[in-house]
Protein backbone atom coordinates (compact mmCIF):
# COMPACT_ATOMS: atom_id res chain seq x y z
CA UNK A 1 0.00 0.00 0.00
CA UNK A 2 1.04 3.62 -0.53
CA UNK A 3 1.09 6.04 2.25
CA UNK A 4 0.88 9.93 1.75
CA UNK A 5 3.00 11.41 4.83
CA UNK A 6 2.45 14.70 6.00
CA UNK A 7 5.48 16.26 7.68
CA UNK A 8 6.42 19.46 9.80
CA UNK A 9 9.50 21.37 11.12
CA UNK A 10 12.95 19.51 10.43
CA UNK A 11 11.43 16.92 9.12
CA UNK A 12 9.67 19.06 6.35
CA UNK A 13 13.72 19.74 5.79
CA UNK A 14 15.23 16.23 5.76
CA UNK A 15 12.01 15.11 3.24
CA UNK A 16 12.44 17.79 1.24
CA UNK A 17 8.52 18.42 1.25
CA UNK A 18 5.58 18.53 2.84
CA UNK A 19 4.31 15.70 1.93
CA UNK A 20 5.69 11.80 0.63
CA UNK A 21 4.04 9.16 -0.61
CA UNK A 22 5.69 6.16 0.97
CA UNK A 23 5.22 2.30 -0.35
CA UNK A 24 4.73 0.00 1.97
CA UNK A 25 4.23 -3.98 2.36
CA UNK A 26 0.31 -4.53 2.74
CA UNK A 27 -1.03 -3.97 6.90
CA UNK A 28 2.19 -2.19 7.84
CA UNK A 29 2.37 -0.72 10.93
CA UNK A 30 3.84 2.73 12.31
CA UNK A 31 7.37 0.38 12.81
CA UNK A 32 7.15 -0.38 8.98
CA UNK A 33 7.01 3.15 8.26
CA UNK A 34 9.62 4.57 10.73
CA UNK A 35 12.39 1.82 9.46
CA UNK A 36 11.44 2.79 5.72
CA UNK A 37 11.86 6.02 6.30
CA UNK A 38 15.28 6.19 8.41
CA UNK A 39 16.35 3.73 5.79
CA UNK A 40 15.80 6.51 3.06
CA UNK A 41 16.50 9.60 4.78
CA UNK A 42 19.16 8.67 7.43
CA UNK A 43 19.00 12.43 8.89
CA UNK A 44 16.16 10.55 10.59
CA UNK A 45 17.91 8.50 12.79
CA UNK A 46 19.78 11.71 14.20
CA UNK A 47 16.80 12.78 15.52
CA UNK A 48 16.38 13.55 19.47
CA UNK A 49 13.18 12.04 18.63
CA UNK A 50 10.72 10.36 16.42
CA UNK A 51 7.04 9.99 16.40
CA UNK A 52 3.85 9.76 14.75
CA UNK A 53 0.44 11.04 14.48
CA UNK A 54 -2.41 9.57 12.78
CA UNK A 55 -5.77 11.15 12.59
CA UNK A 56 -3.95 14.03 14.67
CA UNK A 57 -3.45 11.19 17.64
CA UNK A 58 -0.16 10.34 18.63
CA UNK A 59 0.18 6.15 18.10
CA UNK A 60 2.83 3.63 19.06
CA UNK A 61 5.07 1.63 16.51
CA UNK A 62 2.10 -1.09 16.57
CA UNK A 63 -0.10 0.81 15.19
CA UNK A 64 -1.34 -0.54 11.74
CA UNK A 65 -1.99 1.74 9.28
CA UNK A 66 -4.37 1.97 6.50
CA UNK A 67 -4.14 3.72 2.99
CA UNK A 68 -6.70 6.51 4.01
CA UNK A 69 -4.93 7.49 7.49
CA UNK A 70 -3.53 10.58 7.51
CA UNK A 71 -0.31 10.21 9.13
CA UNK A 72 2.18 13.06 10.25
CA UNK A 73 5.70 12.70 11.08
CA UNK A 74 6.50 14.14 14.20
CA UNK A 75 10.09 15.53 14.63
CA UNK A 76 11.45 16.66 18.61
CA UNK A 77 8.84 19.87 19.05
CA UNK A 78 9.47 22.78 20.60
CA UNK A 79 6.49 25.37 21.36
CA UNK A 80 6.18 27.35 24.12
CA UNK B 1 -13.93 27.42 31.60
CA UNK B 2 -11.29 26.31 28.97
CA UNK B 3 -10.22 28.33 26.54
CA UNK B 4 -7.62 27.60 23.69
CA UNK B 5 -6.04 29.51 20.97
CA UNK B 6 -3.69 29.25 18.61
CA UNK B 7 -2.80 32.14 16.12
CA UNK B 8 -1.04 34.72 13.79
CA UNK B 9 -1.57 37.78 15.57
CA UNK B 10 0.26 38.74 18.90
CA UNK B 11 -1.40 37.61 22.34
CA UNK B 12 -2.47 39.63 25.12
CA UNK B 13 -1.14 38.63 28.88
CA UNK B 14 -4.46 40.77 29.88
CA UNK B 15 -6.60 39.49 27.68
CA UNK B 16 -5.71 35.59 28.72
CA UNK B 17 -5.51 36.43 32.45
CA UNK B 18 -9.11 38.27 32.20
CA UNK B 19 -10.68 34.98 30.69
CA UNK B 20 -9.60 33.22 34.26
CA UNK B 21 -11.22 35.89 36.22
CA UNK B 22 -14.26 34.72 38.82
CA UNK B 23 -15.49 36.52 41.73
CA UNK B 24 -15.47 32.81 43.53
CA UNK B 25 -11.54 32.30 41.92
CA UNK B 26 -9.28 33.96 44.50
CA UNK B 27 -5.77 33.10 42.97
CA UNK B 28 -4.58 33.43 39.43
CA UNK B 29 -1.62 32.46 37.67
CA UNK B 30 -0.47 33.90 34.30
CA UNK B 31 2.70 32.27 32.63
CA UNK B 32 4.17 33.99 30.10
CA UNK B 33 6.58 32.90 27.62
CA UNK B 34 8.74 35.71 25.69
CA UNK B 35 11.47 35.12 22.98
CA UNK B 36 14.97 35.71 24.74
CA UNK B 37 17.55 37.37 23.05
CA UNK B 38 20.61 34.50 22.97
CA UNK B 39 20.15 30.67 23.59
CA UNK B 40 23.71 29.16 24.69
CA UNK B 41 25.34 32.16 24.38
CA UNK B 42 24.51 32.69 20.56
CA UNK B 43 22.49 35.99 19.66
CA UNK B 44 19.12 34.90 18.51
CA UNK B 45 17.64 37.27 15.68
CA UNK B 46 14.05 36.32 15.75
CA UNK B 47 12.26 33.14 15.67
CA UNK B 48 9.99 31.18 13.61
CA UNK B 49 7.26 29.02 14.90
CA UNK B 50 5.02 26.49 12.65
CA UNK B 51 2.22 24.18 14.51
CA UNK B 52 0.42 21.19 13.09
CA UNK B 53 -2.99 23.43 14.09
CA UNK B 54 -5.93 20.78 14.31
CA UNK B 55 -3.58 18.20 16.12
CA UNK B 56 -2.05 21.32 18.33
CA UNK B 57 -5.37 22.44 19.12
CA UNK B 58 -6.21 19.21 20.12
CA UNK B 59 -3.18 18.42 22.61
CA UNK B 60 -3.31 21.77 24.11
CA UNK B 61 -7.34 20.83 24.93
CA UNK B 62 -6.26 17.62 26.23
CA UNK B 63 -3.44 19.74 28.33
CA UNK B 64 -6.70 21.87 29.72
CA UNK B 65 -8.86 18.74 30.53
CA UNK B 66 -6.36 16.99 32.53
CA UNK B 67 -5.26 20.38 34.54
CA UNK B 68 -9.04 20.44 35.38
CA UNK B 69 -8.77 16.69 36.54
CA UNK B 70 -5.67 17.08 38.42
CA UNK B 71 -6.21 19.97 40.40
CA UNK B 72 -9.28 22.28 41.85
CA UNK B 73 -9.11 25.27 39.39
CA UNK B 74 -11.91 26.58 38.05
CA UNK B 75 -10.26 28.22 34.70
CA UNK B 76 -7.61 27.93 32.25
CA UNK B 77 -6.07 29.66 28.87
CA UNK B 78 -3.77 28.56 27.11
CA UNK B 79 -2.81 30.69 23.91
CA UNK B 80 -0.24 29.73 21.54
CA UNK B 81 1.11 32.08 18.49
CA UNK B 82 2.93 31.37 15.43
CA UNK B 83 4.50 32.53 12.45
CA UNK B 84 7.73 35.25 12.79
CA UNK B 85 8.02 36.71 16.46
CA UNK B 86 11.19 39.07 17.14
CA UNK B 87 12.62 39.39 20.53
CA UNK B 88 10.60 40.01 23.36
CA UNK B 89 7.57 39.22 21.42
CA UNK B 90 5.14 36.52 23.57
CA UNK B 91 4.82 32.55 21.99
CA UNK B 92 3.12 31.34 25.23
CA UNK B 93 0.31 32.30 27.36
CA UNK B 94 -1.21 30.09 30.12
CA UNK B 95 -3.57 31.40 32.91
CA UNK B 96 -4.92 29.64 35.65
CA UNK B 97 -7.85 30.59 37.97
CA UNK B 98 -8.56 28.37 41.23
CA UNK B 99 -10.19 28.96 44.54
CA UNK B 100 -6.81 28.59 46.20
CA UNK B 101 -3.75 29.74 44.68
CA UNK B 102 -1.35 26.51 45.48
CA UNK B 103 -3.65 24.37 42.88
CA UNK B 104 -3.45 27.90 40.36
CA UNK B 105 0.55 27.69 40.28
CA UNK B 106 0.99 23.84 39.95
CA UNK B 107 -2.16 23.50 37.39
CA UNK B 108 0.23 26.42 35.51
CA UNK B 109 3.49 24.92 35.84
CA UNK B 110 2.22 21.29 34.84
CA UNK B 111 0.43 22.94 31.60
CA UNK B 112 3.55 24.62 30.17
CA UNK B 113 5.83 21.46 31.25
CA UNK B 114 3.41 19.23 29.36
CA UNK B 115 2.77 21.91 26.67
CA UNK B 116 6.35 21.81 25.79
CA UNK B 117 6.31 18.03 25.37
CA UNK B 118 3.37 16.74 23.46
CA UNK B 119 2.23 20.11 21.58
CA UNK B 120 2.90 19.58 17.63
CA UNK B 121 4.72 23.35 17.50
CA UNK B 122 8.03 23.65 15.98
CA UNK B 123 10.28 26.66 16.99
CA UNK B 124 13.09 27.39 14.34
CA UNK B 125 15.87 29.87 15.60
CA UNK B 126 17.37 32.19 13.18
CA UNK B 127 20.87 33.61 13.64
CA UNK B 128 22.79 35.93 11.95
CA UNK B 129 24.82 33.02 10.35
CA UNK B 130 21.86 30.63 10.08
CA UNK B 131 19.13 28.50 11.54
CA UNK B 132 18.21 25.62 13.47
CA UNK B 133 15.24 23.63 14.85
CA UNK B 134 14.92 23.85 18.54
CA UNK B 135 15.57 20.77 20.26
CA UNK B 136 15.39 18.23 17.13
CA UNK B 137 18.93 16.72 17.75
CA UNK B 138 20.62 15.80 21.18
CA UNK C 1 15.50 44.61 39.56
CA UNK C 2 13.18 45.26 42.40
CA UNK C 3 9.84 46.78 41.80
CA UNK C 4 8.27 47.05 45.99
CA UNK C 5 4.94 49.42 45.91
CA UNK C 6 1.91 49.71 48.52
CA UNK C 7 -0.52 52.21 47.20
CA UNK C 8 -4.13 52.90 47.65
CA UNK C 9 -4.79 53.36 44.00
CA UNK C 10 -5.66 50.46 41.84
CA UNK C 11 -2.96 47.84 40.78
CA UNK C 12 -2.48 46.99 36.97
CA UNK C 13 -1.82 43.11 36.05
CA UNK C 14 -0.07 44.54 32.38
CA UNK C 15 2.34 47.16 34.24
CA UNK C 16 2.58 44.61 36.92
CA UNK C 17 4.33 42.16 34.13
CA UNK C 18 5.36 44.48 32.18
CA UNK C 19 8.08 45.69 34.65
CA UNK C 20 10.00 42.28 35.19
CA UNK C 21 10.22 41.36 30.85
CA UNK C 22 13.81 41.42 29.46
CA UNK C 23 14.88 40.45 26.35
CA UNK C 24 17.03 37.75 28.15
CA UNK C 25 14.21 36.58 30.70
CA UNK C 26 12.28 34.03 29.18
CA UNK C 27 9.68 32.79 31.56
CA UNK C 28 7.50 35.22 33.30
CA UNK C 29 4.88 34.66 36.23
CA UNK C 30 2.49 36.83 37.66
CA UNK C 31 -0.23 35.61 40.66
CA UNK C 32 -3.08 38.20 40.95
CA UNK C 33 -4.62 38.05 44.02
CA UNK C 34 -8.70 38.96 43.61
CA UNK C 35 -11.07 39.71 46.16
CA UNK C 36 -13.45 36.60 46.74
CA UNK C 37 -17.32 36.85 47.21
CA UNK C 38 -17.47 34.28 49.38
CA UNK C 39 -15.41 32.81 52.87
CA UNK C 40 -16.27 29.67 54.46
CA UNK C 41 -20.02 29.96 52.46
CA UNK C 42 -20.73 33.62 54.15
CA UNK C 43 -21.15 36.04 51.37
CA UNK C 44 -18.50 39.00 51.42
CA UNK C 45 -19.89 42.27 50.30
CA UNK C 46 -16.25 44.37 50.33
CA UNK C 47 -12.79 43.99 52.37
CA UNK C 48 -10.60 46.55 53.54
CA UNK C 49 -6.63 46.60 54.03
CA UNK C 50 -5.08 48.85 56.16
CA UNK C 51 -1.12 48.23 56.44
CA UNK C 52 1.97 49.53 58.66
CA UNK C 53 3.15 50.84 55.92
CA UNK C 54 7.27 51.91 56.54
CA UNK C 55 7.36 48.10 57.95
CA UNK C 56 5.51 46.32 55.19
CA UNK C 57 7.26 48.35 52.38
CA UNK C 58 10.61 47.28 54.33
CA UNK C 59 9.06 43.11 54.32
CA UNK C 60 7.58 43.00 51.04
CA UNK C 61 11.32 44.07 49.97
CA UNK C 62 13.11 41.33 52.36
CA UNK C 63 11.11 38.88 50.64
CA UNK C 64 11.98 40.37 47.10
CA UNK C 65 15.72 40.30 48.39
CA UNK C 66 15.31 36.47 50.02
CA UNK C 67 13.67 35.66 46.19
CA UNK C 68 16.67 36.75 44.40
CA UNK C 69 19.12 35.32 46.70
CA UNK C 70 17.30 31.76 46.76
CA UNK C 71 16.26 31.60 43.29
CA UNK C 72 18.10 32.16 39.49
CA UNK C 73 15.65 34.91 38.29
CA UNK C 74 16.31 38.71 37.37
CA UNK C 75 13.53 40.48 38.46
CA UNK C 76 10.50 40.51 41.03
CA UNK C 77 7.95 42.88 41.76
CA UNK C 78 5.70 42.83 44.60
CA UNK C 79 2.53 45.69 44.44
CA UNK C 80 0.33 45.79 47.32
CA UNK C 81 -3.22 47.75 47.40
CA UNK C 82 -4.74 49.33 50.66
CA UNK C 83 -8.40 50.85 51.54
CA UNK C 84 -11.81 49.45 50.03
CA UNK C 85 -11.76 47.04 47.91
CA UNK C 86 -15.04 45.48 46.31
CA UNK C 87 -15.35 42.38 44.86
CA UNK C 88 -12.99 40.94 41.90
CA UNK C 89 -10.84 43.79 43.05
CA UNK C 90 -7.14 42.90 42.96
CA UNK C 91 -4.75 43.30 46.64
CA UNK C 92 -1.86 41.88 45.60
CA UNK C 93 0.58 41.41 42.23
CA UNK C 94 3.81 39.36 42.17
CA UNK C 95 5.51 39.14 39.18
CA UNK C 96 8.53 37.16 38.48
CA UNK C 97 11.05 37.21 35.50
CA UNK C 98 13.84 34.48 35.03
CA UNK C 99 15.92 32.57 32.20
CA UNK C 100 14.06 29.47 32.91
CA UNK C 101 11.08 29.24 34.30
CA UNK C 102 10.91 26.95 36.88
CA UNK C 103 13.02 29.85 38.95
CA UNK C 104 10.33 31.93 38.53
CA UNK C 105 7.42 29.75 39.29
CA UNK C 106 8.99 28.72 42.74
CA UNK C 107 10.37 32.41 43.60
CA UNK C 108 6.86 34.01 42.47
CA UNK C 109 4.31 30.89 44.74
CA UNK C 110 7.28 31.63 47.84
CA UNK C 111 6.90 35.48 47.62
CA UNK C 112 3.29 34.97 47.83
CA UNK C 113 3.47 32.58 50.90
CA UNK C 114 5.61 34.74 52.98
CA UNK C 115 3.63 37.74 52.27
CA UNK C 116 0.59 36.10 53.93
CA UNK C 117 3.13 35.46 56.97
CA UNK C 118 5.41 38.30 57.28
CA UNK C 119 4.35 41.71 55.96
CA UNK C 120 2.06 43.80 58.57
CA UNK C 121 -1.14 44.10 56.62
CA UNK C 122 -4.44 43.60 57.48
CA UNK C 123 -7.77 42.38 56.00
CA UNK C 124 -11.06 42.86 57.21
CA UNK C 125 -14.10 40.91 55.77
CA UNK C 126 -17.02 43.39 55.83
CA UNK C 127 -20.41 40.81 55.64
CA UNK C 128 -23.65 42.04 55.56
CA UNK C 129 -24.18 41.41 59.39
CA UNK C 130 -20.88 42.66 60.47
CA UNK C 131 -17.24 42.59 60.12
CA UNK C 132 -14.34 40.16 60.66
CA UNK C 133 -10.70 40.67 60.50
CA UNK C 134 -9.26 37.90 58.56
CA UNK C 135 -7.18 35.21 60.27
CA UNK C 136 -7.30 37.03 63.72
CA UNK C 137 -8.47 34.05 66.15
CA UNK C 138 -7.56 30.33 65.62
CA UNK D 1 9.12 53.54 81.94
CA UNK D 2 6.76 54.28 79.88
CA UNK D 3 6.01 52.92 76.40
CA UNK D 4 3.60 54.08 73.64
CA UNK D 5 2.32 51.07 71.81
CA UNK D 6 1.01 51.22 68.24
CA UNK D 7 -1.82 49.25 67.30
CA UNK D 8 -3.52 47.97 63.84
CA UNK D 9 -6.16 45.80 63.14
CA UNK D 10 -7.66 43.57 65.44
CA UNK D 11 -5.15 44.99 67.92
CA UNK D 12 -6.52 48.57 67.39
CA UNK D 13 -9.96 47.52 68.52
CA UNK D 14 -9.02 45.64 71.42
CA UNK D 15 -7.17 48.79 72.88
CA UNK D 16 -9.97 50.79 71.25
CA UNK D 17 -7.62 53.23 70.17
CA UNK D 18 -4.45 53.78 67.85
CA UNK D 19 -2.29 54.01 70.39
CA UNK D 20 -1.59 53.40 74.18
CA UNK D 21 1.09 54.33 77.00
CA UNK D 22 1.27 51.50 78.74
CA UNK D 23 3.77 51.59 82.42
CA UNK D 24 6.94 49.24 82.77
CA UNK D 25 9.54 48.46 84.87
CA UNK D 26 12.56 49.73 84.29
CA UNK D 27 14.84 47.00 81.73
CA UNK D 28 11.62 45.48 80.54
CA UNK D 29 11.59 43.39 77.59
CA UNK D 30 9.04 42.59 74.86
CA UNK D 31 8.04 39.89 76.98
CA UNK D 32 7.31 42.38 80.39
CA UNK D 33 4.73 44.16 77.61
CA UNK D 34 2.43 41.31 76.11
CA UNK D 35 2.10 40.30 79.90
CA UNK D 36 0.78 43.62 80.81
CA UNK D 37 -1.42 43.83 77.95
CA UNK D 38 -2.65 40.26 78.29
CA UNK D 39 -3.65 40.56 81.97
CA UNK D 40 -5.37 44.50 81.19
CA UNK D 41 -6.88 43.31 78.06
CA UNK D 42 -7.77 39.88 78.19
CA UNK D 43 -8.51 40.10 74.27
CA UNK D 44 -4.98 39.60 72.92
CA UNK D 45 -5.01 35.81 74.52
CA UNK D 46 -7.47 34.63 72.13
CA UNK D 47 -5.49 35.76 69.06
CA UNK D 48 -4.07 33.16 66.52
CA UNK D 49 -0.38 34.87 67.61
CA UNK D 50 0.99 37.94 68.38
CA UNK D 51 3.83 39.92 67.58
CA UNK D 52 5.73 42.99 68.45
CA UNK D 53 7.99 44.93 66.35
CA UNK D 54 10.57 47.23 67.02
CA UNK D 55 11.39 50.52 64.95
CA UNK D 56 10.03 48.71 61.96
CA UNK D 57 11.38 45.39 62.71
CA UNK D 58 10.05 42.26 64.13
CA UNK D 59 11.76 41.50 67.57
CA UNK D 60 11.34 37.82 70.32
CA UNK D 61 10.37 38.05 73.32
CA UNK D 62 13.68 39.04 75.04
CA UNK D 63 14.37 41.86 73.63
CA UNK D 64 14.48 45.16 75.97
CA UNK D 65 12.89 47.75 74.99
CA UNK D 66 13.69 51.47 75.47
CA UNK D 67 11.18 54.68 75.87
CA UNK D 68 12.24 56.45 72.57
CA UNK D 69 11.37 52.87 70.62
CA UNK D 70 8.65 52.99 68.43
CA UNK D 71 6.72 49.84 69.66
CA UNK D 72 4.05 48.67 67.18
CA UNK D 73 1.35 45.28 68.16
CA UNK D 74 1.19 42.90 65.19
CA UNK D 75 -1.69 41.06 65.18
CA UNK D 76 -2.05 37.88 62.99
CA UNK D 77 -1.36 39.68 59.60
CA UNK D 78 -3.91 38.51 56.50
CA UNK D 79 -2.34 40.84 53.86
CA UNK D 80 -2.32 39.51 50.09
Amino acid sequence: MKIQVVAFGIARDILQGTTQEIALGSSSKISDLKDVLMKEYPAFSELRSLRFAVNEEYQDDDFELKETDEVVIIPPVSGG
Amino acid sequence: MIDIQLKEEPLSEQACQDLVKDDSAGGLVLFTGTVRNHTKGKEVIRLEFESYAPMALKEMEKIARAAMDKWDILHIAIHHRVGVLEIGEIPVLIAVGAAHRKAAFEACAYAIDTLKETVPIWKKEIFADGAVWVAAHP
